[in-house]
This record gives structure tokens, sequence and C-alpha cells, in this order.
């Protein structure tokens, strides 16, 4: 089962086609596959990129419209509307006509068009048109909100750039830049869809993985570098939380690696369709791990302990200011957006349809249901987890350093070994490799042996659920007693061995 | 090595890169680009800069409640791009909302001083313009303006929150008038005072 | 309702607590009587003009012969123009709380009006007056209540009273390059435009350079 | 930290020092918005202070211009008519509502929870909106006069409060959900920053904080002032969890009770209120304000211990200062939160970075008060 929208395929013949052209005009004509290939992986990487970089607007806006929502706000509704209206009736007059060349005159005449259409209405009431100078009545198409993130970005790059004079300047410099090529070197590997990413090397979910790690690198570089003890302490607690949330991370990892045969993220995604069953199903617990120790990769709300903001001001990022906040900043939400990726494609069957078998059996829908994109669907997997993300983030309070560490040590851990021994045992015993199918329905591989469709899923799930549930139930609030007493009278260092 | 600002020698390609700079400049200048560039971007930064103003989260005293109130739901300065950062270097205004006495005369100055340009400074309250109710105080000093330079005063006792969105509204118009020039450059003759137009 | 102290409560325990400071004290200066309040419920208080020699063991007496557990506040007055044995006044208010350590999940339940004895709630006011001079002394109450120790460092702070054998006194509030022997609330630092004329010619300040001009930025 | 630092609730430093993540050693350093208000207080007369006493906390003004009416009427002899203490009741709960709130809405972004912080501050705005009916201002309400108050309720008033406070104690259950149930904030809150009822008597904690120690002690009946005798009300003690005293979560759980006791208070008191809660009194009325010597003798003091939302606050006043004691001679303020800082700095030692704003956000500091 294929997707018409085939961006690689279609790269790639117009690329080899344009360079065979261009190299038959030059004296190596034979050299035209290499310069295709540059030319194809040229262009693809620029659409992956510019397409997440351009989504990652939408992430913010969700993010700021479900915590406005949440919390009985609006949220941001800045809309580009106040570029040719101007504030409050005050505009910069006909800069314009200050364009050389007379190159601002069909500015100044767009301007007017604009101001026609969506600007002040009325000058006799001056008033109703400053409450509309701070939105968007009337004129829905100018995405009120949308554009905040726009206008913080661009506002960054126009700061000024500082650098603490107790700062090790070298690292201080380096550290946001490290954060930033990381993290879009991620956003290279994870396929939008089935034919279109900008480089699937065999081991990428790997890969990744490895890249992931190296942020916390440059956050304590950042920390560090910044001669502030508000950013060195943010420093090491994430250096701290995130080693030990990478290894469950990797271990869940590896469960739905273990399960799909491969380390290879299209297959794993591919395997999930052909199976006939999303990996949510089959691993939940590995799922939900997954899902924690993402969270506290990214160090969002509850786990965002080293840019705690009451006690450590702003965590690791005190100190930077303009654009290379900016920078990190962004790397912060394209690790969360990469995370949503990921989630969506381990266990979320990426790019296919659900339900496409029954829904694509009817007439004239289905037929039209299964003409939807890849990318569509990866994108609204990814936000629909982005919406889980920010719902954590509006409900919950943050947890404690030694807490967030004993957590990860001692609960996720056994509970991702745990998981990955489950996956062993599905993939040994369970799974049926002979019925995998490629077709829109997908494959039945988890009969079970009994020929009932999707029987281990079912049952997984159903298991999972019931224990969960009864894990979640509270006790009784009396007979709970607190938890035990955190207070160190001793100052850590002073303990001897064996007491 | 890393003394002074003279880093940039170690490699001596700091002057590889100002004569790079200088050539293009000219360039630029000749063919009037500069200006075509300057004017066009110069209108979007403007828009950017005047639609995301982070104030400072620094709550002195009565002042700091109804701060605290216009970013709540009745009021939601965020709405329009006012969002409250803890750390005075990601910060373009500072808010000063109440008196400040001799001992925090430092520490204020510091935290303008943290701050990147371009920068604003918002005297709420009667207190951050002329020391208010304790202008007689031993220990007050009249108005953040003495160390301090205030771009926009928002009179009250306290202002309401909707004054406080006012004023950032006022330094929008600000903004788009003088445009985003650092607070060294900028004209020193007419803070904007709300309720006067 | 009626979860409140009577009066009959109230003034048995002051006059209880009468009779105990003056069988104590009687004749050595000490001065206790049973004061109303001359508002609302015109409740009584017990009022101590206390001379400072007797002050510590008087304190002592209060803290833990009364129970007087908690020191409310400590105010210093300066008379420069009182009598010659008033030139300062420290004023001590003190209350007294039924408390005790709380076991694990108990709490005191008990009813107002069932209250005797030590437990009632007094309300203690005491006035020690100092002779004039420059450098007013009166032994600290530091180590009886811990919540004299802020207190009595502000009263040095702001109106200058020392206080014997109080450790680590410092400035809290004024700025602690303050010049030594700055203490506002004395009665001869005037406060800073408190000349009418002064205050409205020049309401702005345009004219006028603030004290501190030079000292900040 | 500080003294620009998301924690402190104000201009204050906290000198902290660390092993690892371990707090050793604090000292706690104030005086940043030392404003001098005594000193000023004795150049003003006695209707002139209210102001300021308005000012010297800015999360609950009524109750501070009402603990400084108190003492002004102990120092001029001045019985206050009893409709007008009614109405104080009714405006000193509704603060102590406001300020309750808003030290929830403080406390929470401490442990990280914004949400909690945004919707605090709605359900305030509604206590604001009735306060601004008897004051006429959003913060600053100048409501009490020595002898009585500014104005009455106004029509309708009590029907509003009513229904407001209806809503607000549903509103309340949305919070405890919110909060009770949540694991985190119980792993943040209990088990962290235990005090001792005995320690935080000696040591001049008062209020809510010592309430939370399991120590039934509240101004408000032991040394009965307004009409607090006459409404239905009990005072709301915290059952501490251990013998180490009351911990982060003891401090929540006694506010929350409180602000539902000074629901209930208001709600009994504007049905008792003598002439009714529908009708409305001219300004200056007698039935609202009593007559008052604008003057007091030299020699006499006037002292009134009130519960603060925050504590026992307390102003001293001697009269015959200058214009034939027309002003005070000396104004002493005794405030809460200025004797219970150090007591919370010495808390802190022993727990780690991050239990830092939750041990002292549960302690409720006000720095306008603090430094006067």
């Amino acid at each position: 089962m294929g997707d018409w929208l085939r961006i690689n395929d279609w790269v790639h013949e117009g690329s080899l086609f344009l360079s065979e052209k261009m190299m038959n005009l030059t004296p190596w004509p034979g050299e035209s596959e290499y310069i295709g290939f540059f030319i194809e992986k040229s262009i693809l990487c620029g659409l992956i990129f510019g397409g997440i970089m351009n989504t990652i607007l939408v992430i913010l806006w969700m993010e700021r419209k479900i915590l406005g929502r949440l919390m009985d706000r609006r949220g941001a509704i800045t809309s580009l509307r106040s570029l040719w209206v101007g504030e409050s009736g005050v505009t910069a007059g006909p800069w314009w006509q200050k364009v050389p060349y007379g190159l601002g005159r069909p500015i100044g005449a767009l301007v007017g068009f604009l101001n026609k259409v969506a600007g002040n209405r009325d000058e006799k009431h001056p008033t109703v048109d400053r409450v509309n100078n701070r939105s968007w009545h009337g004129v829905w198409f100018l995405f009120p909100g949308f554009f905040q993130n726009l206008a913080d970005g661009m506002k960054f790059m126009t700061k000024e750039h500082m650098v603490p004079r107790k700062a090790d300047k070298w690292i201080y410099e380096i550290a946001p830049f490290l954060i930033i090529s990381s993290t879009v070197v991620i956003l290279g590997f994870i396929p939008l869809s089935e034919n279109f990413y900008a480089i699937n090397p065999k081991m990428s979910v790997l890969f990744m993985m490895a890249v992931f790690g190296v942020a916390p690198l440059g956050v304590f570089f950042a920390g560090w570098s910044s001669n502030n003890k508000y950013t060195l302490l943010g420093g090491i607690r994430s250096a701290a939380q995130l080693t030990a949330y990478e290894i469950p991370m990797l271990i869940a990892v590896l469960g739905v690696c273990i399960i799909s045969g491969s380390f290879n993220l299209v297959e794993v995604i591919e395997f999930q369709h052909q199976s006939g069953s999303w990996n949510l199903f089959l691993l939940p617990l590995g799922a939900m791990i997954f899902l924690i120790a993402m969270v506290a990769e990214v160090e969002r709300i509850p786990f965002d302990m080293p840019e705690a903001e009451a006690e450590l001001v702003e965590g690791w990022w005190t100190e930077y200011g303009g654009m290379r906040w900016g920078l990190m900043f962004a790397a912060e939400y394209m690790r969360t957006y990469a995370a949503c990726f990921l989630f969506a494609h381990f266990f979320l069957g990426g790019w296919h349809a659900p339900f496409a078998g029954v829904i694509g059996s009817i007439p004239w829908f289905g037929t039209a249901y299964l003409l939807i994109p890849g990318i569509i669907w990866t994108m609204l997997k990814a936000w629909a987890i982005f919406v889980i993300f920010a719902w954590l983030r509006a409900a919950l309070p943050r947890i404690r350093t030694d807490q967030i560490l004993e957590f990860g040590w001692r609960h996720l851990l056994p509970l991702s070994i745990l998981q990955l021994v489950v996956a062993v045992l599905l993939r040994l015993y369970v799974f049926d490799s002979a019925n995998m199918r490629d077709t829109a329905r997908g494959g039945f591989a988890w009969d079970g042996g009994f020929g009932l469709f999707l029987i281990v899923p079912i049952i997984v799930t159903f298991v999972f659920s019931v224990l969960f549930v009864i894990y979640s139930i509270d006790e009784e609030p009396g007979d709970v007693g607190r938890p035990f007493h955190a207070q160190t009278l001793e100052p850590a260092g002073t303990h001897k061995a064996g007491e | 090595m890393m003394e002074g600002g003279e880093n940039y020698t170690v490699f001596n390609s700091r002057t590889l890169v100002d004569m790079v700079g200088d050539v293009t400049d000219e360039a630029l200048k000749a063919t009037k680009l500069k200006q075509l560039i300057g004017t066009l971007g110069g209108r979007f930064f403007n828009w950017a800069q005047r639609k995301s103003l982070f104030p400072l989260h620094l709550g002195i005293k009565c002042c700091a409640l109804e701060m605290a109130a216009a970013g709540g739901p009745r009021f939601d300065a965020e709405r329009f791009g006012v969002i409250f950062r803890s750390s005075p270097r990601q910060c373009d205004v500072m808010l000063v909302n109440g008196p400040i006495s001799k001992k925090f005369a430092d520490p204020i100055v510091r935290l303008w001083e943290q701050m990147p340009e371009p920068k604003w400074c918002i005297a709420m309250g009667e207190c951050a313009i002329s020391g208010g109710p304790y202008f007689q105080s031993y220990n007050i000093l009249e108005g953040v303006d003495t160390v301090i330079p205030v771009d926009v005063y928002i009179p009250g006792c306290p202002p309401r929150p909707e004054a406080l969105i006012d004023g950032f509204g006022k330094l929008r118009e600000k903004i788009i008038r003088i445009g985003a020039v650092p607070s060294q450059e900028r004209p020193n003759d007419a803070p904007i005072i709300i309720g006067e137009d | 309702m009626g979860m409140a102290i009577t009066s009959a409560q109230n003034k048995a325990a002051v006059d209880a607590a009468v009779a105990a400071v003056m069988d104590r004290f009687g004749g050595t200066g000490i001065e206790a009587t049973s004061v109303e309040h001359s508002t609302g419920k015109h409740a009584s208080f017990l009022r101590i003009i206390s001379p400072p020699r007797q002050w510590l063991g008087l304190a002592k007496f209060l803290r833990f012969d009364l129970g007087v557990n908690h020191c409310s506040m400590v105010t210093g007055t300066h008379f420069p123009d009182g009598a010659e044995e008033r030139g300062w006044e420290v004023a001590y208010h003190f209350m007294r709380m039924p408390v005790k350590n709380q076991a694990s999940g108990a709490c005191v339940e008990h009813d107002a009006a069932t209250l005797t004895g030590l437990e009632i709630p007094l309300e203690v006011e005491i006035f020690i007056p100092l002779a004039k001079g420059d450098s007013p002394v009166v032994d600290s109450i530091q180590s009886i209540w811990v919540g004299a120790d802020w207190n009595e460092k502000e009263t040095w702070d702001l109106v200058g009273i020392e206080f014997k054998g109080h450790k680590d006194m410092m400035r809290v509030l004024n700025p602690h390059d303050s010049p030594l022997g700055f203490h506002p609330l004395q009665k001869q630092h005037k406060l800073r435009y408190h000349d009418y004329n002064e205050m409205y010619d020049d309401a702005q300040g345009f004219e006028r350079k603030p004290t501190d001009s030079g000292l900040v930025k | 930290m500080g003294p620009q630092h998301p924690m402190t609730h104000g201009l204050w430093t906290l000198r902290v020092k660390v092993d690892g993540e371990t707090v050793v050693d604090t000292e706690p350093e104030l005086g940043y918005i030392h404003r001098g208000v005594e000193k000023i207080c004795e150049s003003r007369d006695f209707t002139q202070i209210v102001p300021y006493c308005d000012r010297l906390c800015y999360a609950s003004a009524m109750t501070w211009a009402h603990s400084y009416c108190y003492a002004v009427e102990d120092l001029l002899e001045v019985d206050v008519p009893e409709r007008a203490e009614y109405v104080r009741l009714i405006a000193v709960e509704m603060q102590r509502i406001a300020s309750h709130l808003m030290w929830l809405g403080a406390y929470t972004p401490d442990v990280g929870n914004l949400t909690v912080f945004v919707w605090c501050l709605r359900d305030r705005e509604m206590f604001l909106d009735l306060m601004q009916e008897l004051g006429g201002s959003r913060m600053h309400y100048n409501f009490p006069r020595p002898g009585g108050i500014k104005r009455d309720i106004p029509p309708g008033f009590a029907n509003r409060a009513r229904a407001k406070i209806a809503l607000f104690l549903e509103r309340m259950k949305e919070y405890e959900m919110l909060l009770d149930e949540s694991t985190i904030f119980l792993v943040r809150t209990q088990g962290v920053g235990y005090a001792k009822a005995e320690e935080m008597v000696n040591a001049g904690v008062t209020g809510p904080n010592v309430r939370a120690a399991g120590v039934n002690y509240d101004v408000r009946w032991a040394h009965p002032y307004s009409v607090y005798d006459e409404v239905d009300w009990t005072s709301s003690v915290e059952k501490p969890s251990s013998v180490k005293g009351a911990d982060c979560y003891d401090r929540y759980r006694v506010r929350m009770t409180e602000m539902e006791e000074s629901c209930r208070m208001i709600i009994d008191a504007l049905d008792k209120i003598p002439g009714g809660s529908d009708t409305t009194y001219q300004s200056g009325d007698e039935k609202i304000i009593a007559k008052v010597p604008s003057r007091a003798p030299e020699g006499a003091t006037g002292h009134h211990h009130f519960e603060d939302s925050r504590g026992e606050s307390m102003f001293y006043l001697q009269g015959g200062g200058e214009g034939r004691g027309k002003y005070p001679y000396r104004v002493s303020i005794r405030s809460p939160m200025f004797i219970t800082i150090p007591f919370v700095a010495e808390t802190m030692i022993g727990y780690k970075i991050a239990d830092i704003p939750a041990i002292m956000g549960s302690f409720d500091p006000c720095i306008g008060e603090t430094d006067r």
C-alpha cells in the first residue's frame, strides 16, 4: 500500500534529470549522479527542515492556546494586522516613501488596500478601532495569536548580544549552537511520510537516540560557562536527570525495536502496519515509559527541574539573552516536537491512517480517506501527543530533583526492563510472521494462532489497563502515611560507608 | 587571552571581517540597497519588537499584585505579547512597581544594566514615579527616574491592570514612533504619561 | 458561637497575674495594674511599669512562672522633652498562649469557656522608662524569648536603644552602610521635607536636590 | 537568592549556603523596601494614617487598616457602633479570603503549577469586586475610619456576596481536586518544612502558621475584639502529621479551611447584622461611625492585637504628638512576617534547594509589612 505523495521519488528523478542536463554541458557528463545526489539531498533537507520549522509555530501556538484555555484566558491574540494599522491609531507615517527607486509605491498601495479591507473601520469611533487593533475582529484569516512567536523570534534577532564578564566566553558561545545543531540533526532523521525523509540509514533509531544525548552536554556547557550559581545548578541537575531518564527511554525503544525486528524507523512503522496493530497496544507500558522519559528528556513540567523557575530563576539559561536564548528556546521546542514525532512513529503507526482497513472499505468515503497523504497523519499524531504535553504542563506541579532521580532509577528502570521481557516474549512466542500483509487493512500477525483477529493486542491492553486502574486507585486517605522525611541533617559528603 | 574584549585577535581575523564588512557596507550604500533593506526590514522588526515586550518579573510592592492581576484571567496581558520572564537577560521592559529605597537603588541599576538593548522602563504607580506617599521618607528615592531613564509613567496608587495594559500600548506607540532604538540614543524629551492625550 | 474568652475569665486571669507579680516583686519599684481597653469589649490587660534594673528578673518570672510565652513587640520611644528619668521608654507587649507541643495527629481541642488559670490567654504591656542620655541601655531578653531577637534589632536600628547582652546586633531595615548613630526614629531627625513651604513650593523637586544626591547613581 | 528572585514574593534576600543540593546555612536580609512609615505617621493626623496602613501590606490592605483603627480607637477612647463592627468583620474576612487566595496563587508556582495561580487570580477578582463596592478602589480601600467605617454596605451587596461565596465554595473543590489529589503536590509539600508549635510560639510566629501545628490560638477568640463572639465560626486548626510539627501541607490545609470559615462568617454576619443587610445608611450616620476626638492627650497610649491574615498584627500608638496631640507621638507596628522570616530561614536548613520556595512560600511572606 503506497502513498501517492512520493516526494522523495519526485525529487530524486527531478534532480537526476536536472544534473544530467547540466553535466552534459560540461566536460564531465559521467559525474552527474553525484551532482544529482547533492541536489536531491539539498532539496530534501530544505523541505524537511522548512516543513518542521514552520510547523513548530503551530506547536507553540497550540501550547499558548491550550494553556490559555485551561487557565481561563485567551492566550496570545497578536495578529499581523498591526503591521498596517499601527498601534492605537499611531502609525509610522508613509514610511514606504523612504524606500529608494520608488520601490515603495506598491507597498504603499498594498498598505492602503489592506487598510481598506482589514483596517480601522471608522475614524469617528477611535475607541472601537483601538480595541480592534489589539485583535482580529472580523478578519478571521489573520490567525490571531499565531504570529506571536514569529514576533518573539524576530525580536530576539535584534536584541543586543551580551556575554557576562566572568563567563567562559568560548564555551558560552558554543553551547547554544551545540544544542540547536544536535536538535536539528534529529529532525533530519525523522521521516514525515513513507516517501518523504531527508535520510534513512539502516540504524536510524540508534543514531537518533545517540544524537538526543548530545544536547545535555550543551546544557551542561551552558550552565557551567555562564559562571552563575543558578545556571551551574541547573546544568548539573539537567545532566543528572537526563542520564537517569536516558536509560529507561533507550530500553523502551529497544523493546519497540525487538518487537519490530529492526533498528530502522521506517521499517518499525511499516511493521506496525503490516502486522496489523500499533505498538501502543502491544507495549502500553513501554509507551508510557517512553512518554514519561521523553517529558523528562525535553525538560518540561513536571520534570523541568533544571529550569525550575521558583528557585533557579530560569535555570541553565538564566544568563543567556537575545538570539542565543531564542535559539535555545527554539531548540527546546524542536526537541519536544521531535519527541512527539518519535512517539507517533514508535507507537502510533507513523503515517498510516488509523482504521485504514475498516474506513477504507466504505465505498466513496473510504477511497477519499485512503488518499489523505501520510504526512498529514504524521503531523496530526504528533500534534495530538503535544496536546498531552501541554496538558501535563497545566495540570502538574514540579517534582523535586531527588524525587525525579528516585522515580527514574527505582521505578522506571525496572518497569522498562519488564516491558523489554514482555516484548521479547511476544516476538518469540506469539508473533506469527506468516500473516504479515502489505494491504490497506494490514496483516493479522497478532492473532495468537487462534485465528482471532487482534486477540493479543486486546488482551495486552486490557491487562495493562486493569493493572493501571488498580495501581492508580487511591487508598483510603487516612491510611496513607506521609512520605519519608526528606531532611538531611548531615550535609552530603560527610556520610561514612556502612552507616 | 580571555580578558578585555580582545578575544577575536587570536586568529587575527577581526581585521579581515571588518574589512569585508566595510567593503560590503560601501557597496550596499552605493546601491541604496541598505536603505531598501533597512526600511523594509526595519518595519518588520519594529513590529516584532513592539508585539513582543517581555517585562521583568520584579515585584517590589503593591503594584506587583496589579501586575500579577494583569497576567490573570480577567485582564490577560498575555494577549498582547506581554509575557513575564524572571531573568533580566531575556527581558525588554523593566516594570518598576514600587518605591526605590536606598538599599535597592544599586540592585535595580544592576538589573537594568543586565538587560540587553533595546530596553525600556515603565514606572508603574506613584511610588516609582515620585516616591508617592513616601516622598518624605528618609529611605526612599524620589522616583525611579533618579536612577534609570523611564519611558512610560503610569500614575495611580496602584494603577488598575487596564492602566498597565494601556501603558504597554503607549510604549508600543512610542516604539512605532521613534523606533526600537537603544535607550541611550532615545530622545529624552518627552516621556509618555498615561491619560494625557 | 460562644467560643470566645468571656470578660469574667479575662478579669480573673489579669487579677491573678497582678497579684502574682505584686506578690513577688512588691517594693522593688515594679508596679502592676489591671487596665481596661477603652474600646470594643473593654477587655483587661496587665500593665507593668518596671525600672530597668528589675527587668531581667521580671522577664524570667513572666516567662517561667506566668507562662507568658510569646513576645509580640518591642517598641522604643524617644522623649527629648520628657522628664529626666524618662528620656527614653521601651514598651514590651507579650501574650500568653495555651500551647503544648502536639503529638502526631492531635491538636488542642478546647472550648474557650472551660479554660482556667494559666491557660487563659493574657495580654501584657510593660513600660521601662530609661534615663535621659545619648546611649540608653536595657537588658536583652533574646535568650528568654527567641521572638524578641529581631524585634530588638529593629528597635536598635530605628530608635537606637541598645540591648545589653544581645548577640549579633545589626541593621535590619536601614542599609548596612548607614552612618553610625543614625537612628531615624529619634526625635532630632526631622522628616526629610517636613517644612510646609519646602514641600509645596517646589513639590516636583526641580530645584531641590535629594539629601542623598551623590550617594546613589 | 534575591533581591530580584521569583521565590521571594517581594524584595528581600536570602543568603543560602549549600552543600550540593542541601541547604546548610541561611541568612535573611531585609530592608529593600523600608519606607519609614512609622516616621511618616508621626506627622500625619489620625485619619491620614489610614491610607498608609492600607499600603503596609499589599495583599491584605483591609486588615491592616482595621488593625490601626482598633488601636486608635483604644487611644482615643471611642466605642464603635455595632453595625459598623459587623461591616468591618465582613470586610476583614473578605480580605482574608483574598489574601489567602493570593497566597495560594503565589505558592503553587513555587512548587511548579501555574494553573492554580491563574485560577486564584480569577477568584480573587470576585472578592476584590465586593470590596471595591465598599471602599471604591481595587486594592487600597481606605475603608475604615477611626470610630467606624467610611460607607455603609451598598444596596444589593448582601445578595452579591452570598452568590459569589457560593460560587467560590464550589471553586475551592476544584482547587482541592487539583492539589490534594495530585501525588506530585503531596510529595512536594508533605514531610517538608517541619516546624514545632512551641518553638514557633517562642519565636513569635503567629496566625495560620502556628495553627497548622495544632495550636488552637487565634486572637479573634483569645482577645475578642469585634463581634467575633457573636457570629458562627470555629478557629481552623490543623492536626499536625508528625511530632516534628507542621509541614507545608498542614499550612496549606489550614489556610484552605480558614477560607471556608471566613465564608461562613461572612454569611452569618450578613444575616445577623443589626439594621439588616438590605438597608444602607448615609455616610457619617451615627449608626456606622461614631464621633471621634481629633486630639489625643499626651501620655495616652493605645494598642490592639489583631488577627491579620498572616498572623497577629498590632499597632501601638502614643498620643500627644505635634499639633497639640493632633498627630501621634509614636506609631509602632508589629508585623507578623518580620518576626517569622528569620524563623523560616532557620527552618530551611537541612532541606534541598528545591524545598526553599516550598517552605518559604508556605509561610506566606509579605515584604510590604515586613520592611514597613
